[in-house]
């Protein structure tokens, strides 16, 4: 076993809309931020897991955002990383 | 370590060696630090709150526990406090606030009592940053209040550019309690175990109080972004939980004292304890349990981590007590005992690491006598009277759109203002009403301290901050049973800062005192400058009344047209000074001293004149910011279908209609209601004056003089409600 | 009858739910998260609060809690009627019980206010309630604009499980003006089933003197669910 | 001119407490995810930038980041992708 640092990030459908993204959008254009075309708020959950190998470690994180982390009337998710962090036991 | 660095004088280093009689080690020169820094020990301000008056028939516990006590009914007492959490709002805005509201939350906690009600004074610059300030602070009180399910049912919020980088974030809170719950802050025993709940300490907020709180801003960016590793994260979660489970313990009986960690964290809540209780207390180290690796023993002892309470249980209640916690799924940490000799012994990894006695610790602290001379000056300096400007409608919609005076839903709408279903009048009021379950009487509830009003007199308007809150409960048929303070200062090194303190508190003494209404608690918040250049010394004053009828509050709103209206004890010659009015003219004057004595003998006669009524006859609302003009708005066209028309026979209009002078009322009587109003004001001895009466138009109609004035209620209320600063 | 009222550890509405069951005559069961069964109610209450902090996403911890099971369980074998209030709502949604999800308000700040909400269409298992009856109610939440997908909302629409919109004062159900949160089609509350779910607060209105009854009529028709 | 998705991850700094991961943690544990140690819950900003190459792309990310997304006082923030989506204009 050693210990894997996973980082699972979570983001709206494309269909559903973001307003607070756009309101945040919205407030970057007023400070002249007027490259900036739109804005998408998503979360990122970093998750430290206990693991035989990374196949191991991404799919314990991605069991997580399927039965909790992510909202699956909403969101879809990917587990963007996994880095051994500890040695083995 | 030199002294210094913990933000010691040489002096007190001096006198720390004397009344230890050796060197403290760099450990003990830390707990030193925080606990002889201003904000722990009241060095500059213990001698002057001397002068406020404690005693009354309601008090149960003054000054001294973690919230001041008082008798509502039976066996039932309200716990309440004020508490500041300037500096740390101006750093982290959302965090500072909701930090301050859970430290308030868990000192009513700590008494025993359950939080039923919080109450926001707020006081930020009128510049944009001190908006994004305003709504970071309003998020903060929001989230953690909304979150642990207290309401904040009142609250005020004044603008000045005084306090643009000192804005201020005072929360009061009141908690409802059984008699038998009552924790002593003197009752650990013994041989009784200290145990520790809820959060895990890190390395959060290490002398956030005794450095942040106890100095001066200055303007660079750099100088804030230092004192960033002082910030605290709030987590009303785990505030919940701590609250629940700490309540539940006290219920078991089981819990001898209580003291939550806030400021100088460990330190401060053992030696409080052990000096209050009259014993010593051991500690293991080992026992805290810690949310980071490696912490020294001095960052465990001075961590501010928040939702973290220390609980002195005896072991024949233990099992008990670890019951009622675990059940809220938090865990009892023994972390010590209570020993007999007067000595704080800190062990760690099985070493005696530092050993001080708490009579040293926390009551060896030279304080600073009061000093009666220090800032005459500024008492003396004239300020010139505010010239009434014409009459327009101009004038009029200038008032009410000052931020000062403007409708405030857009920031109570962010607070849950009706969880708990007890708010009878809720933020929309002048006063807190609220109905209990547990007893016959309610509670009415008032705040108030406008800088405004001691900006040239700080006297005055610590007085007027009395006055003012004292009358609120007063016009709800109701008994003041106690008050609570914020004193909000700048730096008390400074002798005109010193005075201004030392006036501010003799104003509230006096008025206290004038009405018989004790003082049972409070907080002093100094420092509050930037650059060499202080706030307006702002005493915030809550006061907490005993309500007959709460179900049947005194109506606040005439619904119809054909009302007489009246004002009852109008000023004399009324004055300008530190009105909304004179601050939005940019001449803000002084405000008149109010006449405590008369004062006093008035408002039983006017509330007595108003029980005379019948209680569907009359609505009332006393006059405050903006003047009377406001007072008659809000009694009618900004919240209700009917307008007013007044005939002013006042040579200055512009002062009848805008003066703030405290104590005056405006009543609304049903037609059959004037001939016995007029006869009872004249029995008690109450002055009062014909204004006009309401009308079916939702209109204001003025005439004084020759002149005529109208203003339409869309015109009102685009004012009140839409918002532009400068 | 037997009506309970589940309290989670961040729950803070669950006594005023219970004092106002109380007003109506029901003496109301309590349970706590952690309890694997309902005590043979065959009613229950999600009552309003912060559940678990509500920090990944409102009702998301509290949904995955041991009563849920229960609660869960006893509604597939159609033995219990379900009232969800506020953060009891998104934690039906967050489970699976009710269709959608409740997202940040339009200007992502909590409100607190009273609003109208307008019977949209009338439960089956309520019969109590007519399409076009409205009640004043308060809403206190940070999360509370519901939200699915365009063809989801109409498929809703269509299949009456939206039970309550919000309103102005004369019953009109006008989106932006009388929306106070910026819920999609005004949606104030949902009811599929035995399953009821809304943002509003009932049990906060239940005399004069705090506002308002409706709130005591709105319960006393749930509880005449059949 | 050509269009960038860029993607800013937003952390709370190590020693800040986060107690809202801890609140997900626990709860993982009682799904019974234990070989979840640790879990700290962070922010994913998407944005659309019209840059003149990447370098631009995500230097303009990077000041809207240090603007106006992430909090200075709790966070820290790292522009971690940015890839070129829109054609040249
Ligand atoms: N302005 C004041 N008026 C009356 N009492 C005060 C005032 N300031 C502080 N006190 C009292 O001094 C004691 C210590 O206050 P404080 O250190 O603020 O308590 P805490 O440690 O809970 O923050 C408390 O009992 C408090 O009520
Ligand atoms: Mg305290």
């Amino acid at each position: 076993m050693s210990r894997w640092q996973v980082v699972v990030a979570i983001r709206l459908k494309a269909e559903i809309l973001d307003p607070a993204g756009q309101a945040v959008g919205h407030v970057l254009q007023q400070m002249g931020f007027d490259t900036i075309a739109q804005v998408r708020l998503g979360r990122l959950v970093d998750l430290e897991v206990e693991a035989e190998d990374r196949e191991q470690a991404v799919a314990v994180a991605a069991e997580a955002a399927r039965r909790l982390l992510a909202n699956p009337v909403l969101e879809v998710f990917a587990v963007t990383e996994a880095r051994e962090v500890g040695g083995h036991r | 370590m030199k002294p210094e660095e913990v933000g010691l004088t040489a002096q007190e280093y001096d006198e720390i060696v004397r009344q230890l009689g050796r060197t403290p080690n760099d450990l003990e020169l830390g707990l030193f630090g925080a606990l002889w820094s201003e904000h722990c020990s009241y060095k500059s301000s213990k001698s002057a709150l001397a002068l406020l008056p404690h005693a009354g028939p309601a008090v149960v516990t003054g000054p001294g526990g973690n919230a001041g006590v008082v008798r509502l009914e039976g066996e039932w007492l309200v716990a309440f406090k004020v508490e500041s959490h300037n500096h740390p709002s101006y750093v982290e805005p959302v965090q500072g606030a909701a930090t301050g509201v859970g430290g308030i939350i868990r000192d009513v906690v700590a008494m025993g009592a359950r939080p039923i009600a919080l109450l926001d004074s707020l006081r930020f610059g009128e510049d944009a940053p001190s908006q994004r300030l305003l709504d970071g602070v309003v998020e903060g009180v929001g989230n953690y209040g909304n979150s642990i399910g207290v309401p904040t049912v009142g609250g005020e919020v004044y603008f000045a550019p005084a306090y643009a980088q000192n804005p201020l974030v005072n929360v009061m809170c009141v908690g409802l309690l059984r008699q038998a719950h009552l924790m002593s802050a003197s009752g650990a025993r013994v041989g009784s175990g200290v145990y520790l709940i809820g959060q895990p300490t890190g390395r959060d907020g290490i002398h956030g109080a005794s450095l942040l709180a106890s100095q001066d801003f200055t303007a660079e960016a750099e100088a804030v972004e230092s004192m960033r590793p002082t910030v605290q994260v709030g987590d009303p979660f785990t505030g919940k939980l701590l609250m629940e489970a700490t309540l539940a313990a006290i219920a078991t009986g089981g819990v001898e004292a209580a003291q939550d960690l806030g400021a100088a964290g460990l330190t401060s809540a053992s030696a409080e304890l052990a000096y209050r209780s009259g014993v010593g207390m051991e500690l293991d180290l080992d026992g805290v349990p810690l949310r980071e690796s490696a912490m020294t023993p001095y960052e465990i002892m001075l961590s501010e981590t928040q939702e973290r309470m220390l609980l002195v249980v005896p072991d024949d209640q233990l099992g008990a007590v670890r019951a009622a916690v675990a059940h809220w799924d938090l865990t009892l940490h023994r972390i010590g005992r209570v020993i007999a000799p007067d000595v704080l012994r800190v062990r760690w990894h099985g070493q005696v690491v530092a050993e001080l006695p708490p009579t040293v610790l926390s009551g060896g602290c030279p304080i600073r006598p009061l000093d009666r001379t220090a800032g005459q000056e500024v008492v003396r300096t004239a300020s010139p009277a505010v010239a009434s400007p014409d009459l327009d409608e101009a004038l009029i919609l200038k008032v009410l759109a000052h931020p000062d005076c403007r409708d405030r839903a857009y920031i109570y709408r962010r607070y849950d203002w009706m969880i708990q279903t007890r708010t009878v009048f809720g933020p929309e009021h002048d006063v807190a009403v609220l109905q209990l379950r547990e007893t016959a009487a309610g509670l009415t509830l008032a705040i108030s301290g406008p800088g405004r009003w001691a900006a040239a007199d700080a006297w005055a308007g610590g007085a007027g901050a009395v006055a003012r809150a004292v009358l609120g409960v007063m016009l709800q048929d109701s008994e003041p049973m106690g008050m609570t303070d914020g004193i909000n200062c700048g730096n008390p090194d400074r002798p005109a800062v010193y005075g201004q303190f030392r006036r501010l508190v003799e104003g509230i003494a006096d008025a206290a005192s004038a009405f018989g209404v004790p003082v049972t608690g409070g907080n002093v918040s100094f420092h509050n400058e930037t650059e060499g250049r202080a706030i307006w010394p702002t005493g915030i004053v809550g006061v907490v009344g005993r309500h007959p009828h709460p179900s049947r509050p005194w109506a606040d709103r005439v619904r119809v047209p054909g009302w007489r209206l009246v004002l009852l004890n109008p000023a004399p010659r009324p004055d300008l000074g530190g009105s909304v009015l004179a601050h939005a003219l940019g001449q803000l004057g002084r405000y008149p001293a109010p006449p405590l004595e008369a004062l006093a003998a008035t408002y039983p006669r006017i509330q007595a004149t108003l029980r005379a009524l019948a209680p569907e006859g009359f609505a009332v609302r006393a006059i405050l910011d903006g003047g009377l003009l406001l007072a008659l708005a809000k009694l009618t066209l900004l919240f209700t279908d009917v307008g007013v028309r007044v005939k002013l026979s006042d040579d200055d209009p512009v002062a009848r209609l805008f003066s703030e002078e405290v104590g005056q009322v405006v009543v609304a009587l049903a037609p059959d209601q004037l001939s016995r109003f007029a006869q009872q004001a004249e029995q008690a001895g109450v002055s009062w004056m014909e204004l006009g009466e309401t009308v079916e138009d939702p209109v204001v109609e003025l005439a004084a003089g020759s002149g005529r004035w109208r203003l339409r209620r869309d015109q009102l209320r685009q004012a009140w409600q839409t918002y532009v600063h400068g | 009858m037997k009506a309970a009222v589940v309290t989670f550890p961040g729950s803070n509405c669950d006594e005023d739910t219970v004092i106002a069951l109380e007003r109506l005559g029901v003496e109301p069961v309590r349970r706590w998260y952690k309890d694997t069964d309902l005590g043979g109610a065959e009613w229950v209450i999600l009552p309003g609060g912060f559940s678990y902090g509500d920090y990944l996403r409102s009702g998301a911890l509290a949904a995955r809690a041991p009563i849920m099971d229960a609660v869960e369980q006893l509604v597939a074998r159609d033995q219990l009627h379900v009232l969800g209030i506020c953060n009891g709502f998104q934690i039906l949604c967050e489970r699976g019980l009710l269709p959608g999800a409740l997202r940040a308000n339009r200007d992502g700040k909590f409100r607190c206010t009273w609003e109208g909400v307008r019977v949209a269409s009338a439960p089956s298992a309520w019969p109590g309630f007519q399409v076009g009856q409205s009640f004043r109610l308060p809403i206190a939440h940070r999360e509370g604009a519901f939200t699915v997908s365009e063809q989801e909302l109409d498929r809703l629409f269509q299949e009456g499980t939206v039970f309550l919109q919000y309103c102005d004062r004369e019953g009109r159900v006008v989106d932006e003006a009388a929306n106070p949160n910026g819920s999609m089609g005004a949606v104030a509350g949902l009811a599929r089933g035995r399953v009821m779910g809304l943002m509003p607060h009932p049990e906060r209105a239940v005399s004069q003197f705090l506002g308002s009854e409706d709130g005591l009529e709105f319960l006393r028709l749930w509880l005449q669910g059949r």
